[in-house]
């Protein structure tokens, strides 16, 4: 009967109902992590997090409790992501999680989020409706953070450097829009919509992708025919394939924007050095010291996994020291004392000053971006490298082009 | 120049498509097989090649070789792992074989996807290319690759097609796909034809995949989309009917090509999926099959 | 009660049926006879509706029925017992019976006591009442016969087809089949037997109709029928010619082929049982037997095509175990009935085929010298086989076959719906085969007197058993009257 | 008198010592057990709905994912535009109804043909489906999902008992329907239609019957699912992966017995989640344990238990 493996969930299941749970002081504070293992953004997420509750817990960790990191494959399903989550709190009692880099993933928790009263922040997620639910139904909602940049404020931090880099830097006059048919771009293009024109770039088109698009000549041919200075991107699901086309079909005009899986360390080989001279915007990147604790963080993690951190990385990083910071200050890891420590952060991690939009806010809990704050990076692949362009007191290099590209 | 550029690009697509549905067909056609770890063995040819030139340093011919090396293994491994041993169960019914079989290269295919992604993650990898550069014919700037997928789908093609009608052996297969028991009658031993047709659709879609690994680049994600479109060609060209599946993959390959260019690259697949099912409706048997 | 009219079915470019007519009155069981492929199975499935009719009447009660669906047919009061049905496993005999009673409507959620009742009324009438519960997988193969016999009689059907009602059964099985089908003319519905030829269902029916490739050739009473001259053409051809052989046959030696009590089941039913038989280097044997008297099964359970008890025995060593395939490497080459033919490819494809372990000038001397053979071949080299006229494609399949260099030729039913014209052309070519070679072979046919002008020896098969066994002119005297 | 005959049958008492075991969970399992049940619950309504298309029906359904999508989206897109003015009751229901409509539509093209053929048509209805989703993101999300506002309940043992008992009722009713007159006569249909139709049944409007019911149930948990999950994406409703899914627990449980669906179902999510702690190789392994089920016992996992007994 034992082989039944129902009977084997029961048993345990009920062994695990019979131990106690009341919180000791001693007890360790729990973060659950939710992350996709095979995708190199959602790998780095795992060894971030654990990297950082090592650091807290070598330091004493918070009011004498340490971190314990617990860690779930969720095979990037939300589905899956749903039933890790609920092990994750009425199993393994975590106190707070950190999930995920896909928006559905992170939508398909926010309910749960709020069901089971977890706080939880994603490292990674754009998506700006994640926050809008929060905004929608607050009390409902309020346990959900935001610990990525949303879409629309990708979309601000792309002008910003297109701005210096392009408009000021290179005399570009006009952009097509070019990115793939997805949710979570339709509040960027939204964004570039509005602010491309202000720093002086005109759109000349729109062009949305199905993400399942087997040949990019038919889009690039017609981006070409509008002879636009600049492609401003949209591309996260499909990286790979429009820039080794880019490449092959030698298009000569350059690519700027978001553009996630060209963060990725390997990307160079992924692509066979195809993404040479593609620029693509981020929160962090090699070599750029964009706080004191930047490189730290990334000689760390490279000293010991072995590899670089993908952007999730440093923002999971980033996230456990944020929730240690706010157990601490609450002084108790009850949910709603969580939230309200978390909502007044102000601190500084690997990518920038953090601190979340008040209540109130249409993107409340999402993080406060611009000066002073997060204000990203705009790098570029050169020679197998990604090398930072912008802004100009972080830059380590200039931004310089393959010879089939042509820039005035 | 619109008009060549779609007929270019659609040429490219239709050729690569091609080339994957015509191994798929074939075994359908002699073995009475739908294999639906297809994707899977394509996607990890292509993923072999992309490690053994990333990883391993190899050049991108002895990368390709490689990579249609593992593809190979992979199909005959398909063969014998899933396929055979349903076929010659007794506990199988005869009318349930089918389902059978397709639910057992199902899992398979799920499960080389996963090791894949295990190994080497679930990033699009893109195969070094082995030509490099443009052509600029009549004002249209094509990557010199897209030229080389082409010609390169049409030699497997026209090496098939000379195996098949010009040697003793291929037309020992062709004979076994029109007639198993008469091929039976004369003293060939039909396991070794089924073994045969895996081992060329191995090569075939091996290439076939990393040919689409240098001109797109594939990641596990791929799998289940490349199976779905093979079968899509091969049931709207009419089950086991190769030249059938040939016309019917350009067929595809301009319409999703001509609606990128005249409508809305986001729309790219809907006219074929819609010209599927209308053919479904009026014409079951495909547009080429016989009943 | 049922009428056809000018019935034609055309698949494709092949013509099923033509113009074919008759009638059945209530009451009366009529015989619809013919060999394989001589389209009475056909015109059964075009009355039932399975099938729809290209052109012509069926009408049923003055109504025609022609082109509707068999569900709406069978509505109307016509029923068919299937030879092979495929019945549910899983479900007791009793459930296999009560299906045919549930009203095709979507309301019955709920099995009612009356069709209990009225399954079990009719299990006892067929003589299933002892096995009701069990499943179909268990029964012996007269009681699945029997199974569906009842689902048709569950139908109440004023008309039943009956498709080959006594193939596999013993005799008295027999027997008590006739006794069950003579009910249902008592009751006063019509009965409309489908089978391979008269003798089986002679003392049954009232009036036969034989049909010979899709035409109607005779209609009349049983013993009219059998005695009409073009129906003896087909089943006999014609009249008894005893044609002198030249060469005289190796009487003695050990044999070449040796089947020592093979017996071959298909699922329940008994095709071959215990059958012994032999043939010697350089013999010219022919087994004789209507359609369904068990040749292409011991032929095929002698390639190894199928499973089979009993021994066969190749130049002195057992052939268990071997592969078809390595069987016919091995010398027995079977040319068989359907000749399977790689329809798609040339001629010259398919004998080359066949000469596929030839070196390239052994095959092409051998390729001249079926040419001379059947010269017919030559004109047709490049012609697909698919388009060959009936004749020509048996003699391709000949010619293919001994392509494959056979020291034995095991041929089965070459004259299967060929035109008497052509039967000729096909006798002549396998005398001067005989005369050019010291070829054995084994074949099986059903007209006699193609046969036995080639014969060394004659076995005569029946119902799966041999029946007679002797020299070719002892035939007529011991064996003829009993064949028919 | 000998009990009942369906009280003998293997699948019933299965059916039941389940259901006992299900109604036992609440008392000792935790929150996380009843939710991982909650899912294998809806999965297993899935999983029982296609085994009556395919098992008794004949028709192998590569696109379940097309009907649960149905009604899992209409259902979803319905609360999201009109909460809180429509009950979410009457969106479950508009979810089912969506799907039998939906599957009407697609077994009119799809009856008139058959084997891979049949199994193309439902799959080209999934890829559409899910182009759809992408087209309209407005209305539907897009791919990255739907987020409605009212869910059914936030208390775990609420949501494992409306789950619990949808699923038994379902069961039951699937089960009863397999064993019923039509049930009958919708195996024969399946097994030899031929016969059927010369038995005076009109297999096309049996085989339309069991696509509309396969329909109806699928739809309705997809529905019910929904405002469970909180959220309607493809990766959970629509995606092939998930067809897959259901299709390999329906052969894994044992074809043709509607029980043996339930139990493959509820032994998958079982199984996955209990391989959880070796992370990415999870899904390898249980793909791996389903192939050796299908390659060495053949009646699934329910003739494995039977296996035994067989010997009649």
């Amino acid at each position: 009967m034992l082989r039944h493996p129902l009977p084997t969930l029961l048993t345990s299941a009920c062994l695990a109902a019979l131990l106690p749970h009341a919180a000791l002081a001693a007890d360790p504070i729990k973060i659950g992590v939710i992350a996709e293992a095979q995708a190199v953004a959602g790998s780095s997420i795992a060894p971030a997090a654990q990297l950082a509750a090592d650091e807290i817990n070598a330091k004493g960790g918070v009011n004498g409790r340490k971190i314990e990191v617990v860690v779930y494959d969720n095979h990037s399903s939300a589905a899956e992501s749903v039933r890790a989550f609920q092990r994750a709190v009425n199993e393994d009692k975590v106190n707070a999680v950190i999930a995920s880099y896909i928006s559905e993933v992170v939508l398909a928790l926010e309910p749960w989020a709020a069901r089971l009263k977890t706080v939880m922040i994603t490292p990674g997620a754009a998506s700006d409706v994640i926050t809008q639910n929060i905004a929608k139904d607050y009390e409902h909602n309020k346990y959900t953070f935001h610990g990525y940049l949303t879409s629309s404020a990708l979309a601000g931090l792309v002008c910003d450097a297109g701005k210096d880099l392009l408009v000021d830097g290179s005399k570009m006059k006009s952009a097509v829009i070019v990115s793939e048919d997805a949710a979570w771009t339709t509040p960027l293009d939204a964004g570039y919509e509005q602010c491309l024109p202000k720093i002086g770039l005109k759109v000349l088109d729109h062009i949305r992708f199905s993400p399942d698009t087997t040949d990019f000549t038919p889009i690039f041919n017609k981006i070409e025919g509008e002879k636009p200075d600049v492609m401003i991107t949209g591309i996260s699901h499909v990286g790979t394939q429009p820039t080794v086309q880019w490449k092959s079909q030698q298009v000569p005009i350059a690519m700027f924007g978001i553009s996630s899986q060209a963060t990725n360390s390997t990307f160079w080989k992924d692509t066979n050095g195809a993404t040479d001279g593609v620029l693509y915007q981020a929160v962090s990147g090699p070599g750029v010291a964009v706080t004191a604790k930047t490189l730290p963080f990334v000689d760390a993690f490279q000293k010991k996994y072995g590899n670089l951190p993908s952007y999730a990385g440093y923002t999971a990083y980033d996230d456990v020291y944020i929730i240690a910071d706010a157990a601490r200050r609450a002084g108790s890891t009850d949910s709603d004392k969580l939230v309200e420590a978390m909502e007044k952060t102000d601190y500084v991690g690997t990518i920038g000053r953090v601190a979340f939009k008040p209540k109130g806010d249409p993107n409340v809990h999402g993080l406060k971006t611009g000066n002073g704050y997060i204000t990203g990076l705009m790098l570029q692949w050169q020679d197998g490298k990604q090398v930072n362009v912008w802004p100009k007191n972080l830059a380590s290099g200039k931004m310089k082009f393959p010879a089939f590209i042509k820039v005035q | 120049m619109l008009a060549w550029q779609i007929l270019i690009d659609g040429f490219a697509i239709g050729s690569l498509y091609a080339l994957g549905a015509t191994g798929f067909t074939l075994i359908f056609g002699v073995s009475g097989v739908l294999n639906l770890s297809h994707g899977a063995i394509m996607v990890a040819a292509a993923v072999a090649a992309w490690a053994l030139a990333g990883l391993a340093g190899a050049g991108p011919w002895a990368a390709a070789l490689g990579g249609i090396a593992i593809g190979v293994a992979l199909a005959t491994l398909t063969y014998f792992v899933t396929v055979r041993p349903i076929q010659r169960s007794p506990r199988v019914a005869e009318a349930e074989k089918e389902i059978f079989i397709l639910t057992a290269t199902l899992l398979w295919g799920i499960i080389i996807s996963e090791a894949i992604a295990y190994l080497f993650t679930n990033n699009a990898k893109t195969v070094l290319p082995i030509v490099e550069g443009v052509v600029g014919w009549f004002g249209v700037r094509t990557p010199a690759n897209e030229y080389f997928t082409a010609a390169v789908c049409w030699i497997a093609i026209g090496l098939l097609w000379l195996l098949v009608n010009r040697t003793r052996h291929g037309k020992a297969l062709l004979a076994a796909s029109m007639n198993p028991r008469g091929v039976t009658l004369l003293g060939i031993e039909l396991s070794r034809i089924h073994l045969a047709v895996w081992l060329i659709y191995g090569v075939l879609a091996s290439v076939a995949g990393i040919l689409l690994g240098m001109f797109l680049g594939v990641s596990s994600y791929s799998v289940g989309p490349l199976t779905a479109s093979a079968f899509s060609i091969v049931v709207l060209g009419g089950l086991g009917s190769v030249s059938g599946s040939l016309i019917a993959a350009y067929v595809v390959g301009y319409l999703e090509t001509a609606t990128a260019y005249l409508i809305s690259p986001a729309y790219r697949t809907i006219p074929a999926l819609l010209l599927l099912v209308v053919v479904m409706y009026l014409r079951p048997q495909g547009l080429f099959g016989r009943r | 009660m049922l009428e056809v009219e000018q019935l034609t079915k055309r698949f494709g470019g092949l013509v099923a049926v033509k113009n074919l007519g008759f009638s059945v009155r209530g009451g009366e069981i009529l015989g619809l006879i013919g060999p394989n492929g001589s389209g009475k199975s056909t015109a059964m499935r075009c009355v039932m509706g399975v099938d729809a009719p290209t052109a012509g009447a069926v009408r049923f009660e003055g109504r025609d029925i022609a082109g509707l669906p068999s569900h709406k047919v069978s509505r109307l009061g016509v029923g068919l017992v299937f030879q092979h049905s495929r019945p549910l496993n899983r479900q007791t005999v009793l459930e296999n019976i009560k299906v045919a009673l549930i009203p095709d409507r979507l309301g019955m959620l709920l099995h009612s006591a009356e069709i209990d009742d009225r399954a079990r009324a009719i299990a006892e009438r067929v003589g299933l009442g002892a096995v009701l519960d069990r499943k179909p997988p268990t029964l012996a193969f007269a009681d699945l016969r029997r199974m569906e016999l009842a689902k048709a009689i569950a139908q109440h059907p004023k008309l039943v087809l009956v498709d080959e009602p006594f193939a596999g059964l013993t005799a008295t099985e027999v027997a008590a089949f006739s006794e069950l089908i003579a009910e249902f003319r008592a009751e006063g519905r019509a009965v409309l037997l489908v089978d391979h030829n008269v003798k089986s269902v002679a003392a049954l029916v009232d009036r036969a109709v034989a049909m010979y490739l899709g035409e109607k050739i005779a209609e009349g009473t049983a013993a009219e029928v059998m005695r009409d001259e073009t129906v003896r053409r087909v089943y006999l051809g014609g009249a008894l010619v005893r044609a002198a052989r030249d060469a005289a046959p190796a009487a003695h030696g050990a044999p070449l082929l040796e089947v020592r009590d093979v017996e071959v089941r298909y699922g329940k039913a008994l095709a071959v049982q215990g059958v012994s038989l032999h043939v010697r280097e350089g013999e010219f044997v022919a087994l004789v037997g209507l359609n369904g008297a068990g040749k292409t099964t011991l032929f095929n359970a002698i390639s190894g095509l199928v499973r089979h008890n009993g021994e066969v025995r190749w130049a002195g060593a057992p052939l268990e175990g071997l592969t078809p395939a390595a069987i016919a490497r091995g010398g027995i080459v079977q040319c068989p009935e359907t000749r399977e033919l790689f329809g798609d490819m040339t001629v010259r494809e398919n004998l080359e085929l066949g000469g596929h372990r030839l070196e390239p000038t052994a095959l092409a001397e051998r390729l001249d010298w079926l040419f001379d053979l059947f010269p017919i071949l030559r004109e047709r080299t490049g012609q697909v086989a698919r388009t060959l006229s009936g004749g020509e494609q048996q003699m391709l399949a000949i010619a293919r076959a001994l392509m494959m260099e056979p020291r034995l030729l095991i041929l089965d039913e070459p004259t299967l719906g060929l035109a008497p014209v052509i039967l000729e052309t096909l006798s002549n070519a396998l005398h001067r085969l005989r005369g050019s070679t010291r070829l054995t072979v084994l074949l099986g046919e059903q007209n006699v007197t193609f046969a036995l002008p080639h014969a060394d020896r004659l076995y005569v098969i029946d119902h799966g058993r041999l029946a007679w066994e002797g020299e070719p002119d002892r035939f007529e005297t011991e064996a003829a009257d009993a064949y028919l | 008198m000998a009990p009942p005959s369906w009280l003998r049958s293997r699948p019933v008492v299965a059916g039941l010592v389940i259901l006992a075991l299900g109604a036992c969970v609440p008392l000792v399992g935790s929150g996380y057990v009843l939710g991982l049940l909650t899912v294998a619950f809806y999965t297993a309504v899935f999983a029982m709905a296609w085994d009556l298309l395919f098992g008794f029906a004949g028709e192998v359904n590569f696109g379940p994912t097309f009907l649960i999508g149905l009604g899992a989206y209409t259902a979803g897109i319905l609360d999201a535009r009109l909460a809180p003015n429509v009950s979410l009751w009457l969106c479950v229901l508009a979810g089912a109804a969506a799907a039998v409509i939906g599957g009407v539509v697609l077994a009119l093209p799809a009856l008139r043909v058959r084997g891979p053929y049949f199994g193309l048509t439902t799959l080209v209805a999934v890829l559409m489906l899910q182009n759809m989703v992408v087209v309209f993101a407005d209305l539907t999300g897009g791919e990255i999902g739907l987020s409605v506002p009212d869910v059914m309940s936030v208390s775990a043992t609420a949501n494992y008992w409306i789950a619990f008992g949808f699923m038994a009722v379902s069961g039951a009713i699937l089960y009863g329907l397999s064993r019923s007159p039509i049930g009958l006569v919708l195996q024969a249909s399946g097994q030899d239609p031929v016969q059927a139709g010369a038995l005076g049944f009109n297999v096309t409007k049996h085989k339309l019957f069991a696509f509309v019911v396969s329909a109806f149930f699928s739809g309705l948990a997809g529905a019910l699912m929904v405002f469970y999950m909180g959220t309607a994406s493809v990766g959970t409703f629509v995606d092939i992966s998930v067809g897959v899914q259901i299709i390999v627990a329906a052969v894994l449980g044992g074809r043709r017995t509607v029980i043996g669906a339930a139990i493959g179902a509820v032994f998958l999510i079982a199984m996955g989640e209990a391989l959880r702690p070796l992370g990415e190789l999870a899904t390898l392994i249980v793909s791996l344990l389903a192939l050796l089920v299908v390659l060495f016992f053949p009646d699934g996992i329910l003739g494995m238990l039977q296996g035994r007994s067989r010997r009649d």
